[in-house]
């Protein structure tokens, strides 16, 4: 069973849509929803979680409806985007309070916090007043309240806003980890670097449409219209572009920089098994061959690029 | 490696032109915070009504002048009630009013003055609230002190903002109702007493416009919520205004008020104001039953401690919104 | 068990957070206010010969001062609040993906919030007590007590501690209501208030019993029958109005109960967004 | 040799209270795009403050464009252009209203501030919507707002705080190129930045902070070189047959995944040697990766030196 079902799923907040006929299910282990800002990615954590109501169609979370149905949305642990806080709290009685809004007794949900704290890297300055944390540490204790009640999905809304790169780091890890531990989690991120770093599942949303699921690369190879761009650093970069010129399966070639070529095909796999034999029959030396364009950036760009700006 | 992106064809141009002074940067302030709070239609209302006072001034004082010569008739007697009880002094049977001229000018202009100050209290509230709460709710700080200003500009330029609709509310009416009345009547007295109080006019606009700008400055500065501002400065207007009433009406009327009669700073600018414009001296000078005024107008309240009162407040409003400003320019790098 | 644990959380975090912020010690200075109105007045009075005037001053105080303005104002700034303070700086979320429905929510904080109300309003009630009775000299005026003879201010105390926890419970009902009603509810309660509360509330039609204000003076003049001459109306309408030993409890009590059953509703069927929709 | 630097500190401290937010910083920058890094509470904040004469310093000397940090405040504001990292927009004003407000207060005249305040508009590539209230913008519009506030008066250096934190992919792209074009323009750049790709893209030296002390500077060229003999190779094919090829000509093989291998070549120059190991073990090749070390493992090794004792 997938763990968050949606079934023609369909939000608009009164003339603004938010999500538009979507079906789609989230599998286990981790999720990158990626989409520019405004595409719908928010509108559909707040539905996973219950705050938000479908103006059509269903959403369903280990199979049930989460609005107002605390019995799935314990379940559940929700990072919020953004900035919500008690700014007064330390970050102690912050985590603490919310392990005990989820049912944690006073010693364990005490035991609960220190753990998702120490999880966190937040043990320092949990005994803080949240409003003289930096932006690197708001996401920390937001996370470490997300996972305080050891839920089974974590919802993460842009969890790396803001984050240096070391906590980046930490964060990316942890997540990691907490997906081997089986907790499934959906993350939300404009980094792509960092989800590329966690999972290589992702779903992609544009003006609250699904504009691609599934697996990057494999993502990348339906895309079908699109030529493959590869990059060659070669010593006789002018010899082999003339050559490449020649090549039928070959639509584009450039020479952005002396020692670089790239050039444009439609059938990659032909074309990397041509350039290597000629490659090695002139005599050139290589520095460096790769697809330009099969990381997650291209293809996203690829997929929600617009006409306009 | 970067590329430019195909749909941005323009190239970064130099720009050649001088800087001006970088300490004339406050009236760019100041006529942002006024372009700002015009766009607001009900500011453009409360500016608009604003000139009701004077317009009832300048009736009261055509009015004075139509009765000089209808003394005793019995169209002048409703007319001389009606300006007993606006002017608060009893002008039943005085057939000589040419004689009071200048004292009932001066009576005239500080009853509208009273009344101005509900408008100061709503402009303020609408214009004034904004000017410092919004910067730091918006943390628009950086930008200012990015540029060449610094704190005392921007409390200048921000002090403007206020002082100018203050001054709209009251400098600016007051001045074209005693110009319009010059021209509708025979003025008041002589040209040299006009001159006075044109003087005295002044001083008690820009009175007012010290102390309520100030004030809001440095009320503005608390806090970045602009509502706690506004409920703020109405309750500093009229909670002292209430408790005084009922202070006032439950002592005896032969109490002495000392310091707890300045409890009210409505008040308390009322009786400075009274005091600029020379209004119980002038009364004093003449046969007119002084004392009457005296205890209509409010309680004998000593206007040097009214003043005082003021003064303390205003001078430590300056002081406390400096240090704010001060404060929260560095707060950028605090965080 | 686990919804025990919960609410139970909820409600000492409402009340830390109620005293945590300076709202509440500015509210508690305002409803303080009267008292040291009443103490300087007393400070300021010359010998009196009667208690007409501190009479006057305390029930003065309490019914216009306090019942008709300050504990609605209070109710109305956290009542307004209950939700809208929480959906506003967005942390509301926090309290709804949890353990608890969202009428639970609302009931919880409104419990918690009531309760502090009541403590704070009485505890400001008692003072203007104080105030007052340290003014009055009771072996100077004991010769001519006449009609006050039988002025017990212990007992009218009493009495304003329960009227004044009515009026918290029913006011703060009504404005938590409105606070789910509109994203902007201050201006509604307003209106409310002076259309409703103190313009019906205090005309002699027949739309007035439906007014907790009104309900609770009732409560009032039926433990404190002396108070009738308080509100200088004709006797004629006195009468119609006061009747002997009457009493609004259930009237106010179930004004409260519509309200926040209508609140419950409201929650469990919209959304909490910010005025400002919060896109992506 | 001043002239070099676009700004220079000597032992520049900082304290705010017991906290010490910059700690005998001893710098010299030179003109470029200098990417400002480091986790937070480094000191980024505050050395953009002190060096803005926002905040004084409590010790030390520095100086900006050749001008004296402490005498000199408002020639050096004149000077240099600074982005904040928060929205700092007024409410109520349209995009043209704002930058021709920051020319106001830079103490440009009507005229010119009218004049530029489009000149810059059209820049950042702000059509219709500069006429529109800025509250209701974009994150990226916004940003490109702030950009054009701080360009209006047109600065010999920028400081941007966190440029693109918070944006989409396409929002940073745009932001990346035009700050590079800036460069180009030949205005110096400094901007911090939590986002190493975003850095890796357009700056030239790095300037990296930790615990308000400067750990590591330089160009990034020289951080990020290619290792001449260590490479990673992708293929398709036969692995282990493959790798026999390799150690047959001498190719270490590392670390062996499914269709990848780390290996290291017995010299400079020797790539010819995989194509031919792969050409003959009938693997596909399709792609050879130099080692690089990346930023981001320059940035942890830099702050790890500093952390440990």
């Amino acid at each position: 069973m997938a763990v968050i079902e949606l079934t023609q799923l369909s939000k608009w907040y009164g003339e603004v849509i938010g999500l538009n006929n979507v079906t789609a299910e989230i599998e286990h282990g981790i999720t990158g929803l990626l989409g520019p800002n405004g595409a719908g990615k928010s509108t559909l954590m707040g539905l996973a979680t219950g705050q938000l109501r479908p103006s059509k169609g269903g959403i369903r979370v280990f199979g049930e409806s989460p609005w107002d149905n605390p019995s799935v949305i314990s379940r559940i642990g929700y990072c919020p985007e953004g900035d919500p806080f008690w700014q007064k709290l330390t970050g102690f009685q912050f985590v603490v309070f919310l392990a005990r809004m989820s049912g944690l007794q006073g010693a364990s949900a005490r035991r609960a916090a220190i753990d998702a704290i120490e999880r966190t890297g937040m043990s320092a300055n949990a005994g803080r007043a949240i409003r003289g944390y930096s932006k690197g540490m708001r996401q920390r204790i937001k996370i470490a309240q997300a996972l305080v009640h050891s839920p089974e999905l974590l919802i993460l809304d842009e969890p790396f806003t803001g984050a240096d790169p070391i906590a980046r780091h930490e964060l990316t890890n942890l997540f990691r980890e907490l997906a081997a531990q089986g907790v499934h989690i959906l993350v939300s991120s404009h980094v792509l670097h960092e989800v590329e770093a966690m999972t290589r599942e992702m779903l992609m949303i544009d003006h609250g449409r699904i504009v691609a699921q599934g697996d990057v690369q494999a993502v990348r190879k339906s895309l079908l219209d699109r030529p493959h761009v590869i990059r060659v650093r070669v010593d006789q970069s002018r010899k082999l572009a003339s050559q490449l010129v020649g090549w039928e399966l070959v639509s584009g070639v450039s020479i952005p920089q002396p020692d670089t070529v790239l050039f444009e095909t439609k059938s990659p796999e032909a074309a990397y098994e041509r350039l290597n034999s000629t490659i090695l029959s002139d005599g050139m030396n290589v520095q460096e061959i790769a697809a330009a364009d099969e990381s997650l950036e291209a293809v996203f760009g690829y997929l929600t690029h617009r006409e306009s700006k | 490696m970067t590329t430019i992106s195909g749909d941005r064809v323009n190239q970064y141009q130099r720009w050649q032109g001088a800087l001006g002074k970088s300490h004339w940067t406050w009236p760019a302030i100041v006529r942002n915070g006024i372009t700002l709070a015009l766009k607001h239609n009900k500011t453009r209302i409360v500016l608009l009504t604003g000139g009701i006072p004077a317009v009832t001034a300048v009736g009261v004082l055509y009015v004075l002048s139509l009765l000089e010569s209808l003394v005793g008739t019995d169209e002048a007697k409703g007319m001389y009630d009606l300006l007993s009880a606006m002017l608060r002094i009893n002008i039943h049977g005085v057939t000589r009013l040419v004689e009071f001229r200048d004292v009932l000018w001066r009576s005239t202009f500080l009853m509208m003055t009273g009344m101005q100050m509900f408008w100061v209290l709503i402009i303020v509230a609408r214009v004034g609230t904004p000017l410092i709460a919004n910067d730091l709710k918006h943390r628009a700080l950086p930008i200012y002190f990015s540029k060449p200003v610094t704190p005392a500009t921007y409390l200048l330029g921000k002090w403007a903002v206020a002082a100018s609709f203050v001054a709209l509310i009251t400098l600016v009416p007051s001045f074209a109702a005693f110009a319009v009345s010059l021209l509708l009547t025979d003025g008041p007295g002589t040209w040299g007493q006009a001159a006075r109080l044109a003087n005295d006019l002044i001083l008690t606009g820009m009175f007012v416009c010290v102390t309520s700008g100030t004030a809001i400055i440095a009320l503005s500065s608390i806090t970045s919520d602009q509502r706690y501002v506004t409920v703020g400065w109405v309750a500093i207007c009229l909670l002292p205004m209430f408790a005084q009433k009922i202070i006032n009406e439950s002592l005896p009327s032969n109490a002495t008020m000392g310091w707890i009669g300045c409890i009210s700073l409505r008040d308390d600018i009322f009786v400075v104001a009274e005091h600029l414009l020379h209004v119980r001296k002038g009364l004093a000078a003449t046969s007119l039953p002084a004392e009457r005024f005296a205890q209509a107008l409010t309680r004998p309240i000593d206007p040097a401690k009214a003043a005082t009162v003021l003064g303390v407040l205003t001078v430590s409003a300056i002081f406390f919104s400096w240090r704010r400003v001060v404060r929260f320019s560095r707060m950028a790098a605090a965080a | 068990m686990m919804t025990i644990r919960a609410m139970t959380a909820l409600f000492f975090f409402t009340i830390s957070q109620m005293l945590r912020d300076a709202k509440f010690w500015v509210m508690g200075i305002v409803l303080l206010l009267p008292s040291v109105l009443a103490l300087v007045i007393e400070h300021f009075a010359p010998p009196r010969h009667s208690l007409e005037p501190a009479w006057d001053l305390y029930h003065g105080l309490l019914q216009y001062m306090f019942l008709m303005g300050l504990v609605p104002l209070t109710c109305m700034l956290y009542g307004t609040g209950l939700i809208g303070a929480e959906t506003e700086s967005r942390t509301i979320g926090y309290l709804i993906t949890r353990r608890l429905r969202r009428s639970t929510v609302i009931l919880t904080r409104f419990v918690a919030t009531a309760l502090v109300l009541t403590l704070l309003c009485d505890v400001a009630a008692t003072a203007i007590h104080i105030s007052i009775m340290s003014g009055v000299n009771w072996q100077a005026l004991a010769a001519h007590l006449g009609q006050f003879a039988a002025w017990s201010p212990m007992h009218d105390l009493t009495v304003y501690w329960c009227v004044i926890a009515l009026g918290v419970l029913g006011f703060l009902a009504i404005f938590s209501l409105i606070g789910l009603l509109t994203a902007k509810p201050l201006a509604l309660s307003v209106i409310y208030m002076v259309v409703f509360e103190l313009i019906i509330g205090n005309v002699p039609a027949g739309a007035r019993v439906y007014t907790l204000m009104h309900q609770l003076r009732v409560t009032a003049v039926g433990a404190i029958p002396g108070l009738k001459v308080l509100f200088a109306l004709p006797p004629e309408l006195t009468a119609r109005l006061f009747s002997a030993n009457g009493s609004g409890i259930t009237q106010v009590l179930i004004i409260s109960a519509v309200a926040l059953t209508l609140a419950c509703v409201l929650i469990t069927v919209r959304e909490l967004t910010p005025s400002k929709v919060a896109r992506d | 040799m001043t002239m070099n630097y676009i700004f220079q500190c000597q032992q520049l401290t900082k304290n705010y209270g017991r906290i010490v937010a910059l700690r005998g910083v001893t710098l010299g920058v030179q003109p470029g795009v200098v990417g400002l890094l480091g986790p937070n509470g480094a000191g980024k904040s505050t050395l953009f403050s002190v060096l803005l004469g926002q905040t004084p310093a409590s010790s030390g000397a520095a100086s900006v464009l050749g001008l004296d940090i402490r005498r000199q405040q408002r020639a050096i504001r004149r000077r240099v252009g600074f982005v904040p990292e928060n929205d700092c927009l007024i409410p109520g004003m349209s995009g043209t209203g704002y930058v021709y407000f920051a020319g106001r207060l830079a103490g440009m005249s009507h005229a010119d501030a009218m004049q530029r305040t489009h000149e810059v508009l059209d820049y950042v590539g702000m059509e219709e919507a500069r006429y529109r209230s800025a509250e209701q913008y974009s994150t990226g519009m916004k940003q490109r707002l702030k950009l054009a506030q701080a360009l209006v008066h047109d600065p010999d250096m920028l400081f941007l705080d966190e440029p693109t934190n918070g944006m989409d992919p396409q929002g940073r792209q745009v932001m990346l190129s035009l700050i590079s074009d800036l460069g180009r323009a030949g205005i110096s750049v400094i901007m911090s930045s939590h986002l190493l790709p975003d850095v890796e893209r357009v700056c030239e030296r790095v300037v990296i902070m930790g615990g308000g002390e400067v750990l590591t500077e330089g160009r990034l060229e020289e951080m990020n070189k290619p290792h001449p003999t260590l490479y990673r190779v992708e293929f398709t094919g036969d692995g282990a047959s493959f790798h026999r090829r390799l150690t047959d000509v001498s190719v270490r093989v590392l670390e062996q995944a499914e269709s990848s291998l780390q290996i290291a070549l017995p010299e400079e120059g020797t790539q010819r040697l995989v194509l031919q190991a792969a050409r003959d073990s009938g693997a596909r090749l399709f792609g050879l990766h130099p080692k690089r070390s990346s930023l981001e493992e320059t940035f942890m090794a830099a702050i790890q030196r500093q952390r440990a004792p």
